[in-house]
């Protein structure tokens, strides 16, 4: 028998993963339902306006996404951490930075995508306009996977600390507001009918920029932390 | 030239060398400081839009500068550290945050007492003060990274690695909140960057800012040296050190 | 130009001084505290 | 050097805080050879097996394997060992089947029928039970049966009998004593009594 190919190991791990997400049911749930929840909080703490609420609507959700996105980061290699399984990912055959972007491409589907599936629903509920309701969703499509790829580095950096989740917050959130601040003003700039162009190709190129570097950021920082 | 440079990676000679330079390294950054305190303060004629109160740019520019060099220097580091494992450049990175974590948090500090007679209120988010702001987070976040992570050596390749990310991060993190801010603000009234500036203005800030410069190498040294004792308490150039 | 003017700030007093006492006392108090560490490294290592 | 010399241990040192754990330790390996670590709780056992692992950086001195640096040869050496670690490293949530195909979907499979691997160790009716519902034992047997189901000639293997019984370490050692006959090597510590009578081991006290 011989080795799997790059593109077989990075699909064998990726279903590894979503097989255990969803046998885990609580990881999906749990930042969806978080999410939904800090979103509701704001009518509540400042008054349901339906004026003001559209206006900060996309700020609303962009930041109730971003700490979702955050509070989920640490199940990218925790239990691979606990059980002793990361010893054996980072023992084997394949480049760790293709098993890294497995795990964060896992990652993102089981916790990332629920939120784009749910935030037409909440950006109505907000009153956002029709026409900035795409744009929201492209936003949160192109944006979240970075927040995933950023964030899979400050994971693998405290992945074995035992209060690794507040120091996690420290490291992960300045590095997050590049991406909020061009996804929030897209919503806004398409709420005032305004073209969009512009804040997309750099969510784009924030993209391709993680996509290439974080998984070798990840990698390198996994094995110094498991060192 | 490069023997030199290899001579300063081993730690005894760097805590010698260090040593030596450190009562030069005083001596010039005081001297520094008189001259361009005195050049800021008296010299300087007052501006005719904002009086004295532009003086506080002598400090505020230049902790601004310092706070982006050293984050600079620390992410060279982090390069140096896990190419090379150079162990200097450990003890430099980890001996770098604080004190860069000082010069953001006096840009900051000085910027809102700046800010408060210019804008009238303490804080206003302007490009400058809030790149800083989260400049300070990276700073925060390195430093509590290394706190975290018992084992030193593990602390400080990781917080290499973060402090490389971070500079990476830097410019883009920058670009998008001056573009955020000149979304929000129209043109705003930062005067810092004034395009042409007085002589009589320029030079006191350039002899902060070396001034400051000096200040780094010379706080950068004793607390590498603090550093290196601390780790290599246990080799024998400490003990023949402890002996003398 | 006489001291109290100088002291004044052209009425930016409350502003500028301390700006300059709190850099001050920032970049001292530093290096006070990495004297002390190293300080007490070399305690540290001569007590062994 | 000879050329069955295959591991090489050169001037490790290992620093724990203020403790130093070993140093200037030196050793030899050759193929067919198995290197039992013994010493006290503490004594940096499995500090030196993860160092051998390329998991961990020495603070001092390098491992070498045929001859090259272990972080030189990276992938192209851990594809060459197994380690089973104090963690079993199997994932409670996939059934036994599953863990073993994703192990060799990670490594370099060896030619070993993965039911037959778990016949060998007794896990052959557990086959698509979820690992929570094993016993600790039975996890010790799915971790170890790792070595069987992908070609690797090194094991590092950190107390491997921990939690088994009599009767399936006997069947362990069997098992070792024919990897290091077809010219395998093996690291291990163990506080348990070995009872591999033929095989040529180097035994190594930390504690001194």
């Amino acid at each position: 028998m011989t080795r799997l190919s790059l593109s077989q190991a990075f699909i064998y791990l990726l279903r590894r993963d979503l097989t255990l997400a969803f046998r885990n049911r609580a990881e999906f749930a749990n930042p969806l339902l978080f999410f939904i929840m800090v979103v509701t909080l704001f009518p509540l703490a400042i008054g349901a306006v339906p004026e003001l609420l559209a206006r900060i609507a996309p700020g609303i959700i962009w930041v109730a996404a971003l700490l979702a996105a955050m509070l989920s980061l640490e199940s990218i290699f925790r239990s691979d951490f606990d059980d002793g399984s990361l010893d054996q990912l980072l023992m084997s055959a394949h480049p760790m930075p293709l098993l890294v972007l497995a795990k964060v491409c896992a990652h993102w589907l089981v916790t990332g995508f629920p939120l784009l599936i749910i935030s037409p629903i909440l950006a109505e509920m907000l009153g956002m306009p029709q026409q900035a309701q795409g744009v929201l969703f492209l936003t949160i499509l192109i944006g979240t996977p970075v927040l995933s790829l950023v964030g899979s580095i400050g994971v693998a950096l405290t992945v074995g600390l035992p209060k690794g989740g507040i120091i996690l917050s420290i490291l992960v959130l300045p590095l997050y507001v590049p991406v909020l601040i061009f996804a929030a003003s897209a919503i806004e700039a398409a709420a005032g009918g305004l073209d969009v162009s512009a804040q997309i190709y750099m969510l784009l190129a924030f993209l391709f920029l993680a996509l290439s570097l974080s998984p070798v950021a990840a990698a390198a920082a996994l094995k110094i932390s498991m060192s | 030239m490069f023997l030199w440079f290899h001579k300063l990676g081993s730690p005894p000679h760097f805590y010698r060398i260090a040593g030596n330079w450190l009562p030069w390294l005083g001596t010039i950054f005081l001297l520094l400081l008189v001259a361009g305190v005195y050049g800021g303060l008296v010299l300087a004629p007052p501006d005719y839009q904002q009086g004295d109160s532009y003086r506080i740019i002598f400090i505020h520019v230049p902790s601004a500068w310092m706070s982006l060099f050293i984050y600079m220097v620390m992410a060279a580091c982090g390069v140096v550290i896990l190419v090379w494992r150079m162990k200097i450049a450990e003890i430099v990175l980890i001996s770098s945050a604080p004190i860069g974590a000082s010069f953001t948090f006096l840009a900051l500090a000085t910027g809102s007492l700046w800010g408060k007679p210019m804008w009238g209120t303490w804080w206003v988010w302007d490009a400058r003060l809030t790149s800083e702001l989260i400049l300070l987070f990276l700073y925060l976040g390195v430093i509590g990274l290394h706190g975290a992570i018992e084992d030193k050596r593990v602390a400080t390749r990781a917080i290499a690695i973060l402090a490389i990310v971070g500079m990476v991060n830097i410019p883009i993190i920058h670009y998008s909140v001056e573009w955020w801010n000149s979304l929000h603000q129209g043109a705003t009234v930062t005067k810092f960057d004034k395009p042409s500036i007085h002589w009589s203005m320029l030079i006191p800030l350039l002899l902060m800012a070396l001034a400051f410069q000096v200040y780094y190498l010379l706080a950068l040294f004793q607390s590498c040296r603090a550093e290196l004792l601390q780790r290599e308490r246990n080799s024998k150039w400490v003990e023949e050190l402890i002996a003398k | 130009m006489n001291l109290s003017e100088f002291f004044n700030m052209g009425g930016y007093a409350i502003y500028v001084w301390p700006s300059y006492v709190l850099a001050a006392i920032v970049l001292w108090n530093f290096l006070i505290w990495v004297d002390m560490l190293f300080m007490s490294g070399l305690r540290m290592s001569s007590r062994r | 050097m000879s050329d069955t010399n295959l591991l090489q241990i050169d001037n490790l040192a290992c620093i724990r805080d203020d403790r130093v754990l070993f140093e200037h330790l030196n050793l030899l390996l050759a193929a067919g050879q198995m290197l039992l670590v013994e010493g006290a709780n503490g004594s940096g056992k499995t500090s030196l097996l993860r160092i051998l692992t390329g998991l961990k950086l020495a603070d001092e001195g390098e491992v070498l394997w045929q001859g090259k640096p272990i972080d030189q040869l990276a992938a192209d050496y851990t594809e060459q060992v197994s380690y089973v670690g104090h963690h079993d490293g199997v994932k409670r949530e996939l059934s036994c089947l599953e863990n073993l195909r994703l192990v060799q979907a990670m490594g370099k499979p060896s030619g070993v029928e993965l039911d037959d691997a778990l016949d060998r160790f007794g896990l052959y009716r557990y086959g698509d039970t979820l690992v929570s519902n094993l016993s600790a034992g039975q996890k010790r047997r799915l971790a170890l049966s790792r070595l069987i189901v992908t070609e690797s000639q090194l094991w590092i293997l950190d107390e491997p009998f921990t939690s088994l019984d009599k009767n399936s370490m006997a069947g362990f050692e069997r098992m070792f004593e024919q990897h290091l006959a077809e010219q395998g090597v093996i690291v291990m510590t163990s506080h348990h009594d070995i009872g591999m009578v033929n095989a040529d081991i180097q035994r190594l006290d930390l504690s001194q």
